[in-house]
């Protein structure tokens, strides 16, 4: 295993103090349990926008905490959600006072974990409300499974709600509010590699040079379909086309455009596919009005990237241009 | 031959020792169908119960299984730290004060912690679970206490259906937890859950047998 | 080959194209030749600090360009430095009259096209000057060799000129600042994984799984010496060494501390990594007052890192602090 | 036999030729002790120098020698482009107006090409670079040409040393140029530039003999 680390159980932790230290002026963080808040926490009278998940995704979520995004972040050991205390330990050090809302990916151990925080934080005297992001259309929904991930378009969310409790939107417009854009935003991925996670020391899942997944999740899953390795046209149609049909986007649409990388990727092919899924949104008649491109849901060191696409509105977009202040997003 | 909560602390201790000596079993199911970090999770949340159990030995058997499952959901995170924290809670609550289980209140321990688990992750037999595992363990259970066994007899049985159960799960098509999200390329491929449970109730029942023996022979 | 590519030849122009596409208030491109200005370029009165270099070392230098930092950037073919023609295209692009100031990286292709640039610009009137940054310790220095590489600490010094240069510094003061900040400037790097050029089309070099190359350059070429895989205490004790011992670094000195990724390393490595730096740091009573972590002199998707450190001083630091409005680096 | 611009335009495309059948190798020699891409970028520029010939077909040898020169400064790049751009620049200065070139114009053309590459690059024989195939091959065609020889045996006699010098720079340690930033293990490869030195004036001997031959033919 190849990997910048002193001892892999401590991964978290060891990074958690570094991150620390590279920005004193946004965050702080303590590790047992494992969080991550706004320097400036608790600020009164302000709901408290939290989330978290694994570990392995950064910047993801803690790179998102500061003012006009999160307030907090929770990350739980590499790829595993984190307990209930570390959820409660930071709702209780976020909290101003306005309530809390949880911003969930849906993953089974997420949602029972940041489930059972909320009825403890409830139980506590908290207002707390929680959206669950299931943006992943790679995904088969149904009521009778595990339903879809949330993936790229987490951090849209995150970028957008924050925004609004910044601008002192009470918890019931928070969560308004979350529940549209999780609504209107789809995405899906793509890996060249597997990542490596620190604690098992071997490639996730194993990729011939001539091959690719689709529909990949970030926690090192294999994808929906093994396929021959296409050219960048062919992989991002490959990505766009599912991601339109299923809300579906159409024609004057006005969109956010995330091309997100899975970490390894270089920011020149990240790019090339940005210029790509342009193009071809273009020749569709759908107005991409704003655009993210970089890593910002990763899996460790996974080559490959995701598209995800926000269908806009002028309070959206209001939303996303206001500025925000965190060691990943800043504007 | 009931069981004390001495035989429920040693039963505990060598569930804990075999998820220790299973972990990496475990990561590399996990790792076929999901996130590669059962066997990390189950470690790290047994180790902490080991720890516990040592720390602050309970005085009661409902006691000692409502720390295990307080000590999972706390330090074990992902979808099975809540399932099974669940289930310990559950089935402590099924215990009450008894001071000894025998075989019926045993099936009730378990019938709680299944439902637990059922009513926290909605999953159905089939769904290439834990669940998939657990009800036969169940069933086999009851239909062992019914026809008169004892504790460790009934644990027994339990053992032995939920390795079946475990087995079956391998040509299954996941619709819950992380394996669902490979829909039909889950299939071949055994649930790391339903094999943590399975190894779990064995090594119960093996020291129920082995507290068994000692308790005929005192 | 994993890449997310069309045709490997055209893989610059078709990330340049990308590039412009999701930051159309920031830059203008052009591919033949392939240039990157500011959207607001030229502006008139204001020297412009134009650098260049091989691509793939993202965002290094296009996603520098932008108000307070690079007026325009020329991109070489993936690890090439441009040609004259381009330098000389961008020059006149971005120059608004107070003259330019080149930034190069001390490799001879770069100097020697630039150079050529320079002399080309200077018979049409413009006014031209030159510094070469050479930061990294990686190579022993002498008049007899090639001289240093310029490697990771170009990045803080073109964010420092650019930000003399947006105050309305002359181009005599923006090049003596320029060779202030290389002076006391120096990087060193190591790499777990070597980059895939596009047009090779394989590994610039093979490392087994427990070894690392200490000492490498940003073009794949291989470093200075292979040795066993360590833990990051001595990782990064082997880049921080050398690098301290050569200005030197001394006690009590206020320093910049850049902890850079060469592409492919996870962010939860990099913020490890930073963390024993600055601890390592600290130990020895140099104080870290500034600090970047990110992947900023990149190469390719070559997995590891580089630390550059710059001894500051109040100038230094409040041209730091200065806005920057660009891609990559934005405050 | 004197050499005409027809021959010299001949033996520039069977240069291109020689490079873009090299390309890999030559690629794969700069992957060793420098960023792989001397052999694309040698092959971007003959490619386009051909395409130049083609477009613009040059009066004189010296317009010639010009148009290679500024055709790959502007489309090579990287240290190769600048150095045997100024190369040709050189040597077609150092033609003048002569129409055909005989053995020592074409001595004056070599060695005005080789101080150019030493002028901007700083090079001195033995550093590993493609002045130890340049300067040999300079030494041999002035002695070829002291002893009467015509144009084809002086380049004859240059690409020949010109070989032997690039196959010496395999055991040195490089101090210029990518590969000095190996130090020691720069040693044990071929020089990318002297090699590609060494392939572009075997092409241009080889082209020469046969327009030497279609010469004495005529
Ligand atoms: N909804 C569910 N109901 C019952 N068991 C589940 C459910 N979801 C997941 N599991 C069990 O949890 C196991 C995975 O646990 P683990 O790997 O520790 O958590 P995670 O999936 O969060 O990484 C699965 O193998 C399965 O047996
Ligand atoms: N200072 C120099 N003098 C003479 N030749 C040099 C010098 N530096 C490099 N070279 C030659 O250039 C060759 C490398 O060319 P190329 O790979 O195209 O450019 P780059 O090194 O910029 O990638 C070397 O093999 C060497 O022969
Ligand atoms: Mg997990
Ligand atoms: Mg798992
Ligand atoms: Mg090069
Ligand atoms: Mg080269």
């Amino acid at each position: 295993m190849k990997k910048i680390l002193n001892e892999p159980a401590n991964v978290v932790g060891d990074a958690l103090r570094g991150m620390a230290l590279a920005h004193p002026d946004l965050v702080r963080v303590r590790t047992d349990p494992a969080l991550i808040v706004r320097a400036d926490a608790p600020v009164r009278d302000t709901v408290a926008v939290i989330s978290g998940g694994g570990s392995g995704h950064e910047p993801l979520h803690g790179g998102f905490v500061g003012p006009g995004m999160l307030s907090a972040a929770v990350p739980g050991p590499v790829f595993t959600s984190p307990t209930p205390d570390a959820v409660q330990a930071a709702i209780s050090q976020a909290e101003g006072g306005a309530g809390t809302l949880l911003v969930v990916k849906n993953y089974t151990g997420d949602v029972l974990n940041f489930e059972t925080a909320a009825e403890l934080a409830s139980a506590e005297g908290t207002e707390v409300r929680t959206v669950v992001v299931q943006d992943d259309v790679a995904v088969r929904d149904s009521t009778h499974t595990a339903g879809r991930r949330g993936v790229g378009g987490t951090v849209l969310l995150e970028k957008i709600v924050g925004a609004a409790a910044q601008q002192g939107t009470d918890l019931d417009g928070c969560h308004r509010l979350a529940e549209r854009v999780s609504e209107r935003v789809r995405s899906m991925g793509m890996a060249l590699t597997a990542p490596t996670v620190p604690h098992v020391g071997e490639p996730s899942f194993t990729l011939d040079e001539d091959e690719m997944e689709i529909g990949i999740g970030i926690h090192g899953e294999p994808g929906r379909e093994r396929v021959p390795l296409d050219n960048a046209d062919g992989i991002v149609r490959r990505l766009l086309d599912p991601v339109l049909e299923d809300l579906p986007f159409t024609e004057g649409d006005e969109v956010l455009l995330l091309t997100n990388s899975m970490g390894g990727t270089p920011l020149m092919e990240l790019y090339l596919a940005h210029g790509v899924a342009e193009r071809l949104l273009a020749e569709r008649g759908i107005r991409v009005q704003r655009r993210l491109v970089g890593p910002y849901t990763t899996s460790l060191e996974m080559q490959g990237l995701s598209m995800t696409l926000l269908k806009l509105d002028a309070e959206l977009t209001e939303l996303w241009d206001s500025p925000v202040h965190t060691p990943a997003l800043h504007w | 031959m009931p069981c004390t909560t001495q035989d429920v602390i040693a039963a505990l201790c060598a569930g804990a020792k075999t998820i220790t000596e299973h972990r990496d079993e475990l990561v590399r199911l996990d790792r076929s169908i999901g996130d590669a970090d059962h066997g990390e999770n189950m470690d790290r949340g047994f180790r902490a119960v080991v720890a516990q159990l040592d720390s602050a030995p309970p005085e009661t058997p409902a006691a000692a299984l409502k720390l295990v499952g307080t000590t999972l959901i706390s330090s074990v995170g992902g979808a099975s730290g809540p399932l099974y924290g669940t289930a310990f809670l559950r089935a402590a609550s099924a215990l009450g004060e008894t001071a000894e289980l025998d075989g019926s209140v045993l099936v009730g321990a378990l019938q709680a912690g299944m439902e637990g688990v059922e009513a926290r992750g909605k999953a159905v037999t089939g769904d290439k679970t834990m669940i998939d595992a657990l009800s036969p363990a169940v069933e086999a259970a009851k239909a062992s206490a019914e026809s008169g066994a004892g504790a460790a007899t009934v644990l027994a049985a339990a053992a032995d259906a939920a390795h079946t159960g475990a087995e079956t799960t391998e040509s299954l098509v996941a619709r819950k937890g992380r394996a669902s999200y490979l829909g039909e390329r889950s299939a071949g491929h055994v649930d790391p859950g339903a094999r943590s449970t399975a190894l779990l109730l064995a090594a119960f029942a093996e020291a129920g047998e082995a507290g068994g023996a000692a308790g005929a022979a005192r």
